[in-house]
């Protein structure tokens, strides 16, 4: 059997993971299944956390319990379909299962070649990752290696994943986003909702007033202390988004526009890609290469090391402000169908 | 201390045994949600202060799991009176006792 | 045989890519097939996360004792963070795409009312 | 000590996977939900006892705080669903009840 640190959870749990993806298919109300993809999302968080991928696992945490689930559920509020009308075919599906057990077999028959589960020799762990290991508080001051080899080693990496997250909000921005002034002369004007619904409940109201605060400040805390413990950008950015999700939720989308105009919300999901560039280019202006920190510390205070620790810093500011932006223009524009006036 | 632990830790999940039983046995809604709310909270309290007891740990540590279980008592109470309202709302129907 | 306990991990994968797979060809509706693919994306983040675990290895995040003799850094006892940092973006990628995949499908319900992939095609067909 | 927390998280799994038969069984999406909420809350005490496990808690508490404070979100989100759905744009909802 494995030896890995908590190998009996992992086992425990990699049977359950496969239990809760057939039934969050299975299940026949796209609601239910939401729901249960949810859940599935809480048992890959624990797994990742069972293999020692504590960053993976918070990304993890954030997004399944933040952002995922609500983005299913917003568009079930604005299509109003509940359930799964038709099953389909069952010779098709049955041709469908051949075709991919036939590729599941394939799959399977490279299964001997693989090392073993967790072998600490294996060809992934001999290259390049001991060299991170040994010299990431030497070259960049940071002791989390996690942080460092995202921004800093492999910085062009997460320069064009955070780029990516910037083009899908795009995307779903031209898909989503219609001309109010355009569909006045369509469809009726629905009467405008009351500055507070009745039906509204007080105690949601109260505790998501209570608890954005310390949601904000806590996703300051890992954006800021990534380089010691596991959190950065990313993670606190998803925090960061779903508090002010949370807020539209328990409020009103109306609440959270007037704060962020639209205009505001779009100028700072290109600002966050633009600081994180910005921070690469001023490197070569200081002569160095592209993304390389340590030029820049005749402008930053402390050594070469100290300079790259600040850099990863500034960086991970921008990935975080992108990634928040990004996660409340999407919820904003699956939540109001494109109208930005009111929704989920 | 330790052994106040290993007491909270095997309270905690005997509750969490009568939140399941609850889950699995009640016949409507309303009645579930009443055995999810009060023992899934209860337990998970009793289980993260009988980590506190069980496990030498500093005082900033102490304080963040203080402030998780402050968070599940703000949080999971909201939770269930949230879905409560969505089930009254949706029109779950409750139990009686001559509609079996 | 032994094979099937060593490499329990590569089993998994392949039977979750096997689900997703499945559900994004087999299901017709079209909410279905973006939980289809999210598990699939799951499943091969799996493969990349088992083939970086190491045995006893603890989180690669170093300590302050070896913080401060560079000499007593033991790489095996951290978990590999090169495939830990590959799949931190792709989670993050993944539910922007997952929202991109849901817009669509939003967009499709307003034209033909259903999320079916058979009630679309004999929308489309009139 | 460690092997009283390793029986401890194997029968929270355990309990889970009872749990899990309420999320199959159903009948309705809320009751589903409610089951789900549970299993997210439990998830904060396995993470704790992964923590323990591993010998170095004070790494993965940050991701425990993380979880409860975002636990609720799906919770309200349905709420919201429930409260709203019939009174907005009733066209577009296809026969049936919103519960299935």
């Amino acid at each position: 059997m494995p030896e890995l640190p908590i190998w009996q959870f992992d086992v425990l749990l990699l049977i359950l993971v496969v239990v809760f993806a057939v039934v969050a298919l299975s299940i026949r109300n796209l609601m239910g299944a939401a729901v249960v993809f949810g859940a599935y999302s809480f048992m890959m968080c624990l797994i990742w956390a069972g293999m020692g991928a504590v960053d993976v696992a918070f990304t993890e945490a954030a997004v399944g319990a933040g952002v995922s689930t609500v983005f299913v559920v917003s568009t079930l509020y604005n299509t109003g379909a509940t359930m799964q009308r038709r099953t389909g075919g069952l010779a098709f599906k049955l041709f469908i299962g051949v075709v991919v057990t036939v590729a599941g077999a394939f799959l399977l028959s490279a299964l001997p070649d693989f090392p073993k589960w967790g072998a600490p020799d294996s060809p992934v762990n001999a290259t390049v990752a001991p060299y991170y290991i040994l010299n990431t508080f030497e070259d960049a001051h940071v002791p989390n290696i996690v942080t460092s080899v995202l921004a800093d080693y492999r910085g062009f990496d997460t320069l064009l994943e955070t780029t990516v997250v910037f083009i899908a909000c795009i995307a779903i921005y031209s898909i989503m986003r219609v001309d109010n002034a355009k569909l006045e002369t369509d469809e009726p004007a629905i009467v405008a909702a009351p500055r507070y619904d009745p039906s509204d409940s007080l105690i949601v109201r109260q505790a998501s007033r209570f608890m954005v605060p310390f949601m904000q400040l806590f996703a300051l805390y890992v954006i800021a202390h990534g380089h010691y413990s596991p959190g950065g950008g990313f993670q606190g950015g998803v925090i960061l988004g779903a508090s002010l999700i949370l807020l539209a939720i328990s409020f009103d989308l109306k609440f959270l526009l007037r704060q962020w105009s639209e205009k505001t919300l779009m100028l700072l999901v290109a600002a966050g890609v633009f600081l994180y560039a910005a921070v690469g280019l001023a490197c070569v202006f200081m002569g160095g290469n592209y993304l390389d920190y340590g030029f820049l510390d005749s402008v930053l205070p402390g050594e070469r090391d100290m300079a790259r620790s600040h850099g990863i810093l500034l960086v991970e500011i921008g990935v975080g402000i992108t990634v928040m932006f990004s996660m409340i223009a999407i919820h904003i524009n699956l939540a109001s169908n494109g109208r930005f006036d009111r929704g989920l | 201390m330790g052994f106040l632990g290993y007491i909270l830790i095997s309270t905690g999940l005997v509750f969490f045994l009568g939140t399941t039983i609850g889950l699995l046995r009640f016949p409507d809604f309303y009645t579930r949600m009443h055995a999810a709310g009060k023992g899934d909270t209860l337990s998970t309290v009793m289980i993260l202060i009988g980590c506190i007891c069980l496990v030498p740990m500093d005082l900033l540590l102490a304080i963040k799991i203080l402030l998780i279980i402050n968070f599940i008592f703000i949080g999971s109470p909201t939770a269930t009176h949230a879905m409560m309202d969505a089930g009254n709302k949706a029109g779950a129907v409750p139990w009686r006792k001559d509609s079996e | 045989m032994e094979k099937l306990i060593t490499n329990f991990n590569y089993v998994i994968v392949v039977i979750l890519m096997m689900i997703g797979l499945w559900a994004m060809l087999a299901q017709k509706n079209l909410i279905k097939k973006c939980i289809g693919m999210a598990i699939f994306q799951t499943g091969i983040i799996l493969f990349f996360i088992s083939i970086g675990a190491k045995n006893k290895a603890k989180v690669p995040i170093l300590s302050k004792f070896v913080v401060e003799n560079s000499s007593a850094i033991i790489v095996n006892d951290y978990a590999n963070p090169l495939t830990q940092i590959l799949m931190l973006t792709a989670i993050v990628v993944g539910v922007a795409t997952l929202g991109v995949g849901l817009a669509l499908a939003q967009k499709i319900y307003q034209q033909h009312s259903s999320f079916d992939e058979d009630e679309i095609l004999e929308n489309q067909r009139k | 000590m460690n092997t009283f927390i390793t029986a401890a998280g194997v029968a929270l799994i355990g309990l889970m996977l009872l749990v899990l038969i309420r999320a199959i069984k159903g009948p309705t999406v809320i009751d589903r939900l409610v089951a789900i909420n549970v299993i997210g809350t439990k998830s904060i005490v396995l993470l704790l006892f992964a923590g323990i496990l591993f010998g170095q808690l004070e790494m993965f508490v940050d991701i425990a705080l993380g979880y409860g404070l975002l636990n609720y979100i799906v919770s309200i989100a349905a709420s919201r669903y429930y409260q709203h759905r019939k009174s907005l744009e009733p066209e577009h909802s296809p026969g049936g009840s919103p519960v299935s």
